[in-house]
């Protein structure tokens, strides 16, 4: 697999370019803003039922946020907390990534440089989950 | 050109590599290196009235090197410094002094954030007022605007000299004219004219001129600060410490009358002997054949970009090697990846002009700064993969 | 420790070098001059989220050796300066905003001058006091003293670990029962211990201690500031530019969260590069036996001096390698001129602790300090020139 | 001639054991202080009729500043300035040393690290000269 192929595997272009619930819902009253000032990645997550996301950025920002709202369906609050904690920390280089759906980031020297890209919206939500009155 | 190349060991790492991001940092000739490596393998010692032979010679290179720099660039005195942004910081801790509420400062849309947001801050703290010249859409500064909002209030002009994002090279003789004899300090961030604009330096008549060492084929860690002695003699020191005193008492101190007071503490006295060594490195080559050479292989990209669809920053009139752009759909920094692949190194992002960004409307962008070692066959090399580029992210 | 003196290069370039000025700068081993050297050749890109390879191996050696250094000391965070003086005229200035005329700050009379000054200018600038702990004349800090002039009002107690001067070594376990629960930053100059005196450093519990590069075998041009996280947390940024905002608007900006919001600028990366070898290389000495050589060597030499009549500072009871002497009749510098005739590389001045001199009602002083590559015979080289000296200028 | 020998010439060590005109005339109104706080020397030059000077300091500023006065000696104010200020540039480097009195300190090269002893007092002298009323 040459370099390029390494970061920007098929799935991940794919995922990119066909984000999972990419819609503006400004009907859902509930939503963050992940924001990268760097890069000027930013993307608004609308937090209702169902999370949905909208916004500009990179395709390795736009991939993971995709597949992050793809993985966190039907996992409760503190089931999120934990596995958002072990995917940043997988991307840290402090443990594996086995989630299938996230299996395109399981080998984060893939994508040195980016790991702001793929951690930006994760790291919003855990922001997020971690402030909620419990 | 192919002689200059063979100066630099990077590239005999890495022989494939097409090295265009020169206005974040430059590479080092070997003769650089050389004098630093040198520096601690022969003659390491401090400086300070040393009276051993080592501590001589280091105390004669850090004397030396600040002659032949103010010789270099034609100035009257020559501070060191930890590099640009260094540099203005402790110029604006130390105007701060000059400054009051009725005061008003001037700097450009172009700034880069290390020329802009200490005054900020300088404003902030002394209620004085932060005026912005813009610039036109073609990335040329608003010199007419500059001048109304230029008054006898104004203490301060501080201002990029050429712009490490647009490559725009800034008028300072005219700026010197409309600031007249109003009793402002012009304060200039040479960090993009340092390397092979000298003569723009040379030429041109500011109170001050900040750069650093990395930006012309020097070492981090070690910036420079060229000024007259009238804006010296009024500045209190930045730093205290050693080296700077006369005399100590419990609880005050008396400082020294010359320019060391502004150098606290132990200077970086390795990189100054490397500095030394580029500041030779650059006197020993053509740099009017340079100059020529990095504004061509701009206009030259600049061309074949628009050529192929994209969208450059400004117009380019006066680019100093310097193209920024943008791949409509295609994110910077995903640009910049796919090009890493191809040993282009690009910089994305904003290039610390924020300022430049939100006048264009955008969030970050790919730039491309040549130097003297780049060659015309790698702009053949980077549309090559530009236009790869285009159709893998399609 | 025949092995060691091999790492430096400097003792092949002088193999008749005694090098006695190590409390003024330490010599490099070769390890850390090939690591600059190779950084430049082989990696020099800038740093702050660069997409390219040679970029992301700067921001890693930047990002390692941050975590590194904070292991190795064993303290929560590390800020890159650029020596010590820059960092306690950093923090000085940071820490201006919790300080007024009620507040005052506690130094003591063995200041090097850049934990001294940028103090007096604080308390100038806010009308804060400054209580000076005296010593007594054996060297030992005052510490009943230091209880009576701490109250509720001290905000600062900023202390030498070792004195550069005397070589006393300060009990900051002792300093910090003192402080007890007070609201006062504990801020401690390691200049003098941060190369062989680790477990100190490790062992006792400041809120921050500053160093520099070049006292621990490293570079010039770069320091450290290890800190803990709630003393970083109030402080405001030392310094403005790129690399610590993140958004920049034409009047204002807003700053980071992380540390990286204190390194505005390019940082010394090269210098950084070397810094993590030194920290390396010091790691796999022993240094319990280099510690227990230095200070057999300063305490033979004392000895000796003193059974020549000769005066030397202090009693040498915590001697980390240091010994200052008076010479009677021949001045320090011509004890200094004369000894580097026979190679011996000493310092000659007021090294930069005036009131330690005032204290002796000297003017200045002959400093032997000693490192790990200094050896016995080399106390005999000295006291053979001592005496030599003796009748040549009598 | 050793190393040593050429810092420490006979005549220099001499000259400090045996400074000209040292003594401490308070009866003399007008006096400078020649003083340099990193090595603590410091002279007071009495300026009467016949100049003198006393304090501490090491051999090299004792020698230089004893021989100034001997050279000083029956120059007229303007002189003097000439000629301390060829002095001071001889030591600079930047021109030849070629008065007999002070033909010691000819080589400054020999005096690497000593420069500000010898310049000392002459510095001091000169300051003191310029600013007199003319
Ligand atoms: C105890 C002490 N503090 C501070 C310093 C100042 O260090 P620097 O000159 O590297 O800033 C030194 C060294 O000269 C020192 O020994
Ligand atoms: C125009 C300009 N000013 C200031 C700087 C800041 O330089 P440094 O990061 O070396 O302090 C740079 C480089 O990044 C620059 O291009």
């Amino acid at each position: 697999m040459s370099r390029l192929n390494k970061m920007y595997q098929e799935q991940l272009l794919v995922e990119a370019k066909n984000p999972y619930h990419f819609d503006k819902r400004i009907d859902i009253e509930e939503s963050i803003r992940a924001y990268n000032p760097l890069c000027g990645d930013r993307y608004d997550l609308f937090l209702g039922e169902e999370i949905f996301f909208h916004g500009f950025g990179c395709a390795i920002s736009k991939a993971s946020t995709s597949l992050m709202i793809k993985f966190l369906e039907g996992k409760s609050n503190e089931e999120a907390i934990h596995s958002i904690k072990k995917f940043i920390k997988g991307i840290e280089g402090g443990g594996q990534i086995e989630e299938e759906l996230l299996l395109i980031f399981r080998n984060p020297d893939h994508f040195k440089g980016r790991h702001d890209c793929i951690k930006l919206s994760w790291n919003a939500m855990l922001k997020y989950l971690l402030n909620l009155p419990s | 050109m192919f002689a200059i190349k063979n100066n630099f060991p990077i590239f005999k790492a890495h022989p494939d590599l097409i090295f265009t991001d020169n206005a974040s940092t430059t590479q080092k000739p070997a003769a650089v290196i050389e004098a630093i490596s040198q520096y601690y393998r022969e003659m390491n010692a401090n400086v300070h009235r040393a009276v051993y032979d080592l501590g001589n010679q280091s105390d004669q290179i850090y004397r030396d090197t600040r002659q032949e720099i103010c010789e270099f660039y034609q100035k009257e005195t020559c501070i060191f410094t930890h590099g640009t942004t260094d540099g203005f910081n402790k110029l604006a801790m130390s105007l701060e002094n000059q400054i009051d509420s009725r005061s008003n400062i001037i700097v450009t849309e172009m700034e880069h954030h290390s020329n802009l947001v200490p005054w900020q801050e300088l404003c902030q703290r002394t209620g004085a007022e932060l005026r912005l010249v813009g610039m036109t859409d073609e990335g040329t500064l608003d010199y007419e605007q500059m001048e109304k909002l230029m008054d006898d209030s104004t203490r301060i002009v501080s201002m990029v000299h050429i712009s490490n994002t647009l490559g725009t090279i800034n008028d300072l003789k005219r700026v010197r004219k409309i600031i007249g004899n109003r009793n402002a300090w012009f304060l200039v961030d040479a960090a993009q004219s340092c390397a092979i604009h000298i003569d723009l330096i040379q030429n041109s008549d500011a109170d001050a001129y900040i750069f650093g060492g990395h930006k012309m084929f020097g070492p981090t860690g070690v910036g420079i600060l060229l000024a007259k002695k009238k804006l010296l003699n009024e500045l209190p020191p930045f730093h205290f410490g050693g080296g700077m005193v006369t005399e100590v008492e419990t609880l005050k101190s008396e400082y020294k009358e010359d320019v060391t007071r502004f150098e606290a503490g132990t200077p970086p006295i390795a990189q100054i002997a490397g500095l030394k060594e580029a500041v030779r490195f650059i006197s020993e080559v053509d740099l009017g054949q340079c100059r020529q050479n990095v504004s061509r292989l701009a206009k030259t990209l600049r061309a074949r970009l628009e050529a192929e669809g994209f969208d450059c920053l400004g117009k380019g009139q006066d680019t100093a090697g310097i193209v920024s752009v943008t791949f409509g759909d295609i994110h910077p920094h995903d640009a910049a990846s796919f090009l890493n692949t191809k040993n282009i190194a690009v910089r994305a992002g904003h290039h610390c002009t924020q300022l430049i960004m939100k006048k264009y409307g955008i969030q970050a962008c790919v730039r491309f700064s040549f130097s003297i070692y780049n060659r015309d066959q790698e702009v053949d090399s980077i549309m090559h993969a530009i236009k790869e580029m285009k159709s893998f992210f399609s």
